[in-house]
């Protein structure tokens, strides 16, 4: 469904993606991983729009998606969880939820998509603090509270960074399960993880980054086997 | 021995959310202590608080004896604090001259002076080519930072940091985004031009801090998981749970 | 060091062609250029707030204006007073009001820091409308100049070639160290905070105390150009300190061009010259004000120092490789 | 290299633009006149009119063979009601084009600065429409001339007639700035003298340019006046009658100009103004021959009548050329002493410079508004009597003239 | 005193106009961070505009009061689109000087067209009135202005907190680029906000023409005034301009009653005060 061909991007002056391409089939849960400063984030940003890519094409459903903006981009079923939980500080809970939902469309519920009551029924815990302002949760409900917003807007295909940075031990297992009941919910799920035991345990195939570009693709019993690319990208 | 620079019992947080849960530990003076830790565990949060740009929530920095938490940058620069940023923080309409320029004639005084040109001043300006050539930034000396390569960019930020001829070096990621020849190149270069002098570096590379570290602090989830000489990092299990995750 | 002796001629040989204006020029045209060098001083000072500190104020004529009312003030309520001891009096008095206005206002950046500086603006304009007594309210305050008093001998002012050739030399004096200002290392410190302040803190730069600095240093330049303009027209009245003052300051800053040094000073050549004509050639003046105003922040955002600047880059510049904006970033820092 | 070039150029411009005027076209011989006034911004209609009484004037002596054998040149100066640019402007004049007469009649600010400018600079200036008392008071010089009235004229002659009209409680309100104060006390001064019995019941200043009258007009009726006096003009009599009036302020006004047909246009209702007095040294509704002979010719020529502001910049500028006729020259030494002492008969009644002073003394002339006028369609003024310019009179030690 | 109730009847009706001319600046400045200088211009053609509709088309002061805004509106969206959006890239100095170069144009157009003269523009019927309060005769059309700032005010607030819009709009205030990636075109609301605001601007000139009077300097004199009210209020804080707003109403009703010698320089007394003891203004957040 998702298509990215030989992108480049740029920061300013500097090159940071130097030719990235990479697929993801439907209902596929795809995780990027790699070190800090090789790009990951950077082509999260490109699928999205927010980094023009100046180079390269991203198809996907086979439209075109670079040149378009965010919201264009949004529209056509993408979904973007940023890594610093960038929920709006000063919106309650109840409202970052429905900043969410795309158009004013209050939900294509009936096929079981996302609605704000499915939510609060699958995460109690962010009904509890419905009426909170977004500055007033903790990290892991932030981190909750983003990826949940991106779902209101039933993306086919949702694109997470980092979602489990700087959290506790036990919240990270929270949001893992949680992506894992998005994932199981049948949407496409690309995302940037560096806690590799925790990737490697949820997603289906691996891509790894160093230096803006692709090293290394593989599911799971691949990425275990190949001790040497561990070795150079990832471990101490 | 007397502790030259301690971190004791550092709390941070944001607005109710906890970063730093009591960062401790000691660094002694001309070691190269490295801090390390997976993303988000507040590294960079406690560079930040080391240096002057936060204020801890709670804790004291002890630099030779002397509480210099929540003071503001310039004072900590004064007292022979220097720190690089992990993202390149540098002039970037001036040249690599004017940019070390800067962090020179602050160390001779010459911040605020109405009358004296800075760079008419023969023993500042030589002092700036001598720290250009450290950081072999010789032949690009007049363009603007700019338009410098990313592996030049680097070497300029810690060209920038070692200006203010500090005691204490604060290094944040400094081959951060660099190629393996660069990275090489990098680790050559801060070994010299860090010789005789305090270093605390965060890095990812594992690479750069086994071979520049002396001594190695951990840092997890807001803590210190371990502070240790190399070879024992190297070989403690927790540190590789830390680093590999837990989930 | 070849720069150095090349700038040191042109001022050398610009203040010889100053003094012979009065030969050449008829007395309608030194008054012109004598407002000209007055009004120079207050747009240099202004830009070095605005073009080299980052600092957008819209308050610049409260500090122009005091120095204008001060020295008003003092002529008439010190009888006698030197002219020294007048110029002293209306700049001491823009740096204490510098740095009262400066550790208030600082705290701000931006558009609010605008917002403010035009609203004390309006307060200092208040404050003189209404202290009748002190400032002649409406009616402004009327003063003849003092004689130059130089130790051995005392010179009288009230002739226009004399007070020409006194605007000349403290003006053009106030106007060179302005420029040489600009490469001593409080000039470059304050470049660099606009660029980067955040480093600057890190490198052991008090950054608030330089910006406090700065602003009382511009207002005290200010008031110095508001001194001579009460001397110069021998009156001083609210729109001296009025918030109209800003606005025209604005436009012959914006109009000459922020980037250059000397940009300024061609924008007050353009302004006065343009105002005198334009307005005995339309009433809708205001209208070609706007026009040209709107046009140049869409079209020559560098205004026209930078026009010709680019010009002379095409035309006869060195080959360049990095391009106009450096070329320009580094006249401004160089 | 760089720096040479840039400075070179900087010269260049300079030389260039200096240079510019100097190929200005040079006039023919004619006696030149500058109009200083505000023809740009808020009161760009008030500059407007007078420039149009003196242009007018200039055009009456032209048609008739001009002055001294010359034609009259009108100059107009937009001053942006702004004293350094009407300054700038005119000294411009004195020194590229030998400019020596200088008229205007808005802003006391821009007078006192040309007042000061035409002694410096040995030119005349003269004023139809700037009243503060002070002008021709402690600020007088000898190259200074008002033919026109002063806030003690009219302060005097509205006292007069409120006094006449046996009034015993007045409210009075002014803007906060000399005019206004001047006026004021000019008016308690003439009262406390004529009428003892008559009791000032609320005294109220305001700022020039006040938005909500609400909180001054709730005072003034409080006060109980049985009139009010007020030397506001322009907007600031609009929004006092505007606002005033629906609060219950019933009272009838006397004002300076009360007969200025923008504001009775402005309020737009004519109910508000009737009956309402003022005191003007020129008014449309002079019981006279000589006024009803200019009215129709100036008529006859625009299309228009030559309301008040027109009417006073006609006649000043009528009495300044008598004077340069007298003196039989330009020479400004020889107009300042052939306009001392002289009279003038024009449509307001004999006009006679004081030679102590400057200041002209003429006659007031009282109007009041009135439902229905020959002139417009709305409310306008009648004529209701004279002040003799003996009656409003303010001897010459008392102005605290001192001319050298 | 018994007539201190008038007294604040005076500052609520100023403080009704000043927060209807203020609202639509604190909402630019507070969403877009943008001065607009030529807010008071814009007000000053809404004024005019209302004269030529009501005194010369309509007669009807409700027409004026519905079709102004949406002229303004429009004028507010193409000047967004065709003007400030192209000078964004310059930072904030582009941004204020074209406001500023926009405010002398418009106000010298204004002029050109509907002349140099004062216009009336009366209301009539019911509006034109007074009743009596306190034993007061006092003009229904002030207390008329007073309950149209708190509609705009009720509207703004509750589209602001009640309405998918609204949590739109607050959105792209905390984070743009975020709301952006949600689906959401924020150049179009940018462009929304700032004809919004410029239909407010035309709405509080309709109101103001018949308390005040349009003439050629109506924008200059309230642009001070409004801009006092955003510093007093705080940095784009809705609900700063309401408090700022009363505030400075009363301060001058009350003002010219007890202290007349000051009442000029009150209000910039106020503003030194508020900004020595809390420097971001009332209810604005510290920077």
């Amino acid at each position: 469904m998702l298509e990215v061909r030989d992108i480049h991007s740029y920061y300013g002056k500097s090159h940071i993606l130097h030719g990235v391409s990479l697929d993801l089939k439907e209902g596929e849960m795809v995780c990027l991983i790699g070190r800090n400063g090789v790009g990951k984030s950077t082509t999260l940003k490109s699928i999205m729009g927010i980094v023009k890519p100046q180079q390269g094409s991203i198809r996907f459903h086979d439209q075109e998606l670079v040149g378009l903006a965010p919201y264009e981009i949004a529209r056509l079923g993408v979904g973007y969880v940023p890594e610093d939980r960038r929920i709006f500080r000063s919106l309650t809970v109840h409202e970052n939820l429905l900043m969410g939902i795309k158009g004013g469309k209050k939900g294509s519920a009936g096929e079981g998509g996302w609605t704000v009551e499915r939510v609060y029924e699958l995460f109690p815990r962010l009904q509890e603090r419905c009426n909170n302002k977004g500055s007033h949760l903790s990290g892991g409900e932030q981190q909750m509270l983003t990826v949940v917003r991106t779902l209101m807007g039933n993306p086919r295909l949702i694109l997470v960074d980092e979602p489990t940075e700087g959290l506790a031990p036990l919240i990270v297992k929270d949001v893992l399960d949680m992506l894992a009941t998005v994932r199981k919910s049948g949407v496409t799920v690309l995302m940037v993880e560096q806690n590799f035991k925790a990737a490697i345990k949820i997603a289906d195939r691996f891509y790894i980054m160093s230096k803006g570009q692709i090293v290394f693709s593989g599911n799971q019993a691949e990425l275990l086997a190949a001790e040497d690319v561990r070795k150079n990208y990832l471990e101490v | 021995m007397r502790n030259y620079l301690h971190i004791h019992n550092i709390h941070k947080d944001f607005s109710g959310l906890q970063v730093l849960t009591g960062v401790e530990f000691k660094v002694q003076e001309k070691e190269r202590h490295a801090v390390i830790g997976p993303n988000g565990a507040g590294k960079t949060t406690l560079f930040n608080i080391i240096s002057g740009k936060f204020k801890p929530s709670s804790g004291a920095i002890l630099f030779k004896g002397k509480d210099i938490s929540g003071k503001p940058p310039h004072i900590l620069n004064r007292y022979g604090l220097s720190r690089s940023f992990q993202i390149t923080n540098a002039f970037q309409e001036l040249s690599v001259f004017n940019n070390i320029l800067a962090g020179v004639r602050s160390r001779y005084g010459l911040r605020y002076n109405f009358f004296k040109k800075p760079n008419q001043n023969r023993e500042i300006c030589e002092k700036v080519d001598a720290i250009i050539k450290e950081v072999g930034l010789t032949d690009v000396k007049d363009q603007p930072a700019s338009s410098l390569s990313y592996g030049q960019q680097r070497a300029l930020e810690i060209g920038i940091t070692l200006s203010t001829e500090p005691e204490l070096i604060l290094l944040d990621e400094p081959t951060a985004g660099m190629t393996r020849e660069e990275t090489n190149q990098a680790i050559k270069m801060i070994d010299q031009v860090t010789a005789g002098r305090t270093l605390i570096i965060i890095e990812h590379d594992m690479e750069v801090v086994f071979s520049l570290a002396s001594m190695i602090s951990v840092l997890h989830y807001g803590t210190i998981l371990v502070s240790d000489t190399p070879e024992k990092i190297r070989n403690d299990q927790r540190v590789k749970d830390a680093y590999l995750g837990e989930g | 060091m070849k720069q150095k002796s090349i700038s040191l001629i042109t001022i050398v040989v610009l203040f010889l062609v100053g003094l012979f204006m009065p030969f050449i020029l008829k007395q309608y045209h030194l008054n012109m250029l004598t407002e000209i060098i007055i009004f120079s001083l207050y747009a240099v000072s202004y830009n070095l707030l605005l073009g080299y500190a980052g600092l957008l104020s819209f308050g610049h004529a409260a500090f122009f204006g005091l120095g204008a009312f001060v020295t008003a003030i003092a002529i008439i309520h010190i009888p006698g007073i030197s002219l020294w001891n007048v110029i002293l009096i209306g700049v001491a008095a823009t740096v204490v009001a510098g740095l009262i206005l400066g550790g208030l206002l600082l705290r701000h950046k931006g558009s609010y820091f605008a917002l403010l500086t035009l609203a004390f603006n309006a307060l200092f304009y208040a404050v003189a409308t209404k202290w009748h007594s002190v400032t002649g309210g409406d009616d402004g305050l009327s003063i003849t100049r003092p004689n130059l008093a130089l130790g051995f001998t005392s010179i009288p002012l009230s002739s226009l070639t004399t007070f020409y050739y006194l605007t000349l030399v403290i003006m053009g004096a106030a106007i060179v160290y302005c420029w040489y200002f600009t490469n001593t290392a409080m000039g470059k410190t304050v470049v660099l905070m606009r660029e980067n302040e955040d480093r600057m803190k890190f490198l052991g730069y008090n950054t608030n105390i330089s910006r406090l600095i700065l602003f009382t240093f511009t207002g005290a330049l200010a008031g110095l150009a508001g001194v001579f303009y009460t001397f110069h027209f021998q009156f001083v009245s609210i729109s001296a300190i009025s918030p109209d003052m800003t606005t025209a300051i604005l436009l012959m800053v914006f109009v000459g061009g922020t980037k250059i040094f000397w940009g300024p000073i061609l924008g007050v050549f353009v302004y006065v010259i343009f105002q005198n004509y334009l307005s005995n050639v339309t009433d809708r003046w205001p209208l070609f004000m706007g026009l040209i105003f709107v046009l140049m922040v869409l079209y020559v955002p560098g205004g026209l120092s930078g026009v010709i600047m680019n010009i002379k880059q095409r035309f006869f510049g060195k080959k360049n490789n990095n391009g106009d904006k450096t070329a320009q970033a580094e006249e401004v820092i160089s | 290299m760089k720096k040479k070039f840039v400075y070179g150029l900087c010269f260049l411009t300079m030389v260039f633009m200096l240079a510019l005027p100097v190929f200005a076209v040079a006039a023919e011989d004619t006696i030149k006149i500058g109009v200083t006034e505000p023809l740009s911004g808020t009161f760009k209609d008030i500059g407007e009119r007078y420039l149009d009484g003196a242009e007018y004037a200039a055009q009456v002596i032209n048609e008739s063979g001009g002055l001294l054998g010359k034609k009259v040149e009108v100059i107009r100066i937009d001053s942006e009601l702004k004293p350094d640019v009407a300054t700038r402007k005119a000294q411009s004049l004195i020194l590229r084009d030998g400019v020596k007469f200088f008229c205007g009649g808005t802003g006391s600010s821009v007078g006192a600065a040309m007042e000061q400018l035409a002694e410096k600079q040995n030119v005349i200036m003269f004023t139809y429409g700037m009243d503060a008392a002070s002008m021709t008071g402690v600020k007088c010089n000898k190259n200074f001339f008002r033919p026109g009235g002063s806030t003690d004229g009219r302060s005097f002659a509205l006292a007069q007639l409120i006094a006449k009209m046996k009034y015993k409680k007045v409210a009075i309100i002014a803007q906060d700035y000399s005019f206004g104060q001047e006026a004021l006390a000019a008016f308690k001064k003439e009262l406390a003298k004529i009428s003892p019995n008559t009791k000032i019941v609320a005294e109220l200043y305001h700022p020039a340019g006040t938005k909500d009258y609400g909180p001054y007009v709730s005072q003034i009726i409080t006060a109980k006046p049985d009139v009010i006096f007020t030397p506001n003009w322009g907007n600031d009599l609009t929004l006092l009658l505007k606002q005033g009036r629906p609060m219950g302020m019933k009272q009838k006004v006397f004002s300076y100009y009360i007969n200025d047909e923008v504001t009775i246009q402005a309020l737009n209702d004519d109910k508000m103004m009737i009956g309402n007095m003022g005191a003007e040294i020129y008014t449309l509704s002079i019981p006279t021959k000589k006024n009803e002979a200019f009215v129709a010719k100036f008529y006859k020529d625009k299309g228009y009548y030559p309301t008040w502001l027109r009417g006073k910049a006609y006649i000043a500028t009528m009495f300044w050329a008598e004077a340069v006729k007298k003196a039989g020259t330009t020479d400004v030494a020889a107009v300042i002493k052939a306009w001392e002492g002289l009279s003038y008969d024009g449509p307001a009644g004999v006009w006679t410079m004081r030679a102590c002073d400057h200041q002209a003394q003429v006659p007031y002339w009282y109007t009041e508004i009135v439902a229905k006028t020959k002139y417009f369609k709305h409310a306008f003024e009648a004529p209701r009597g004279m002040a003799s310019a003996k009656s409003v009179e303010v001897p010459c030690a008392e102005t605290g003239c001192k001319m050298k | 005193m018994s007539d201190i109730p008038v007294f604040f009847l005076h500052g609520l009706a100023y403080a009704g106009l000043l927060f209807l001319v203020s609202s639509g600046l604190t909402l630019i400045f507070g969403m877009m961070n943008v001065l607009n200088f030529a807010h008071a211009a814009m007000y000053m053609v809404g004024a005019y505009l209302s004269y030529t509709i009501i005194m010369q088309l309509t007669g009807q002061f409700w027409m004026a009061l519905m079709i102004c805004p949406v002229i303004l509106f429009i004028i507010g969206a193409l000047v967004e689109r065709f003007l400030l959006r192209r000078v964004h890239a310059q930072g904030h100095l582009g941004e204020l000087l074209l406001t500023f170069g926009l405010a002398y144009i418009i106000t010298e157009l204004v002029k050109w067209y509907w002349g140099n003269y004062p216009l009336a523009v009366n209301v009539t019927g019911f509006l034109s009135g007074s009743i009596t309060i306190f034993g007061f005769i006092y003009p229904i059309y002030r207390i008329f202005v007073f309950f149209s700032a708190v509609l705009v005010g009720g509207i703004m607030a509750l589209i602001l907190y009640k309405t998918r819009l609204g949590i739109i709009l607050r959105a792209s205030v905390n984070d743009s680029e975020m709301t952006n990636t949600l689906g959401v075109n924020v150049p179009l609301v940018f462009m929304g906000v700032f004809a919004f605001g410029t239909a407010l601007s035309g709405f509080a000139g309709v109101i103001a023409g018949p308390f005040l009077s349009t003439f050629p300097g109506m924008a200059q004199e309230i642009l001070i005034d409004a801009f006092v009210v955003i510093v007093v209020g705080g940095f784009g804080s809705l609900g700063g301009a309401v408090v700022a707003a009363l505030l400075i109403g009363q301060l001058q009703s009350f003002g010219v009653l007890l202290i007349p010698k000051l009442s000029v320089a009150l209000i910039y007394l106020l503003m030194a005060a508020v900004l020595i003891i809390k420097p971001s203004g009332l209810f604005g957040e510290e920077s």
